[in-house]
């Protein structure tokens, strides 16, 4: 497994795997996403596009990114279009939580959107 | 002794040879006929099972301390996959750990035996504390 | 048991599993750090050994009866894959199958072991008639 | 493994492999070729561009089928591209005695040359 870690515009940190993540690499994954969540980056992309194989090990650590985003008023959205990938979210009902997107600018839109919603509802909350 | 036509596989148990043993899933799902969709569900479904051991059979060992193989046989027979995987491990009540199948698990944790029910064509969990664990999944080429 | 950091493999004495077996070795040799031309050697000195076993192994015996598997061991180490193929079988005295490595075999057959010899970077042979057979193969990953 | 069989110009037999040529499929190529020698076809070509794998078996059928060629005054050309399957028969010693060339036309250019000069020794004989 590969991980590639991007910024995009000050806020949304991009991570772009290859390979597969099991139980053995996934951990790696969760290294770099613990250290995302350390420097106050609360929105997270994970593009999943060259992934060949995933199971609850990466879904563990996505739906664990994807809480503790939310908890900190952030999201987290994955793209990935492999049948075989797109099949554990499905089966594991995880594709509403997870925003399973097809493609990278749909993920970022759906991201940019809920940004200007958090921050939207920030700025009523301190009216 | 390999029983004849089954091919057996001891792991050590240890994450990374859980991709090995998917490439042998790979050719005895090939051999067995079953397509790269089906066999691609075996991969799910042997490597839960396989990181099930690696994380709950020898749990209370301290780490560092070498613990018993994976035990994972491969029956191809026309048409159908059958993969056992088994441990000696500390075993567990497999009804006390409740499959709600109709709908997945809501929180972290709990997806790997949900998984392999919903990816194999039959599973059979066989375990008890203190007397390990084994689990045989089944995938048939035509349905 | 499997020895700690052993991934062991029985095989039944039947070539159509040979091709899963190079598979381990493609998942093995990458995990020591071999390069793919040094995987692909291994694939062939692995292929040679099992089909020595499926050919010469149990010739004595009728066909149809069931032979005993093919035992194969793969040790990783850091930077070197050891891999071992043994069998219960015939045996054979490794010093009377003239092995003149200088020049390949000049005629059809008796080319397996000059291959193994060639592709592994070094090799055990050890059998003996009446107690089976154990090909010791290892390729190291930096040259 | 896939075997594809034609006949060039009612002389020449081509074989056009895939896959990998090992204990258990070598030998449905094996019986290819002998019906081939027993519709009298000694002229053979066998094309490896798609073939990944091959050991000592195949190369066993490829030496009985060159052997077999010659003693009726015919002939056998290989072609192969990839490294792995060349180190075979490099090491092996049998890169001349199968005639193993890189591209079919060369083989097939070969295999003429052969066969002309193979007519020529027997006008030249029946004389
Ligand atoms: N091989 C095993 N040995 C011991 N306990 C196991 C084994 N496999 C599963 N279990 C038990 O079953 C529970 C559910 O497993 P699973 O559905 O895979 O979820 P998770 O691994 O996330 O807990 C585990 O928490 C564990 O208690
Ligand atoms: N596993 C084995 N069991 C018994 N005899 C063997 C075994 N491996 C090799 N031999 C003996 O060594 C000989 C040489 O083997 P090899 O070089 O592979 O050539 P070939 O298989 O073409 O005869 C065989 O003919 C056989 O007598």
């Amino acid at each position: 497994m590969k991980i590639q870690t991007e910024t995009e515009g000050d806020w949304l940190t991009v991570f772009s795997l290859s390979g597969e993540l099991d139980a053995y690499t996934a951990p790696q994954f969760q290294e770099s996403l613990a250290e995302t969540f350390d420097r106050d980056l609360v929105w997270i992309l994970v593009d999943l596009g060259q992934v060949e194989y995933i199971d609850s090990v990466a879904l563990g650590i996505l739906l664990g990114g994807a809480k503790r985003a939310n908890e900190r008023d952030g999201d987290l959205a994955v793209v990935c279009q492999r049948a075989n990938v797109l099949k554990v979210f499905d089966i594991s009902g995880t594709r509403e939580l997870l925003n399973v997107c097809e493609d990278r600018g749909q993920a970022q839109r759906l991201l940019e959107q809920r940004r200007a919603m958090a921050m939207a509802r920030n700025k009523r909350g301190g009216q | 002794m390999a029983e004849a036509g089954v091919l057996e596989l001891k792991v050590p148990c240890d994450p990374r040879y859980i991709s090995v043993v998917r490439l042998v899933v790979a050719g005895m799902g090939a051999q067995a006929g079953l397509t790269v969709d089906d066999i691609d569900d075996m991969k799910v479904a042997v490597s839960e099972a396989c990181t099930n051991t690696i994380d709950h059979a020898f749990a209370a060992e301290e780490s560092g301390s070498v613990s018993e193989p994976i035990l994972i046989r491969f029956s191809p027979r026309p048409a159908e996959l059958r993969v056992e995987v088994e441990d000696v491990g500390q075993g567990f009540e497999p009804d006390r750990v409740q499959l709600d199948l109709s709908q997945p698990p809501s929180v972290e944790g709990g997806l790997g035996l949900y998984l392999i029910h919903q990816l194999a064509d039959s599973v059979q969990v066989q375990s008890a504390p203190g007397s390990g664990t084994k689990v045989i999944m089944t995938k048939r080429a035509a349905r």
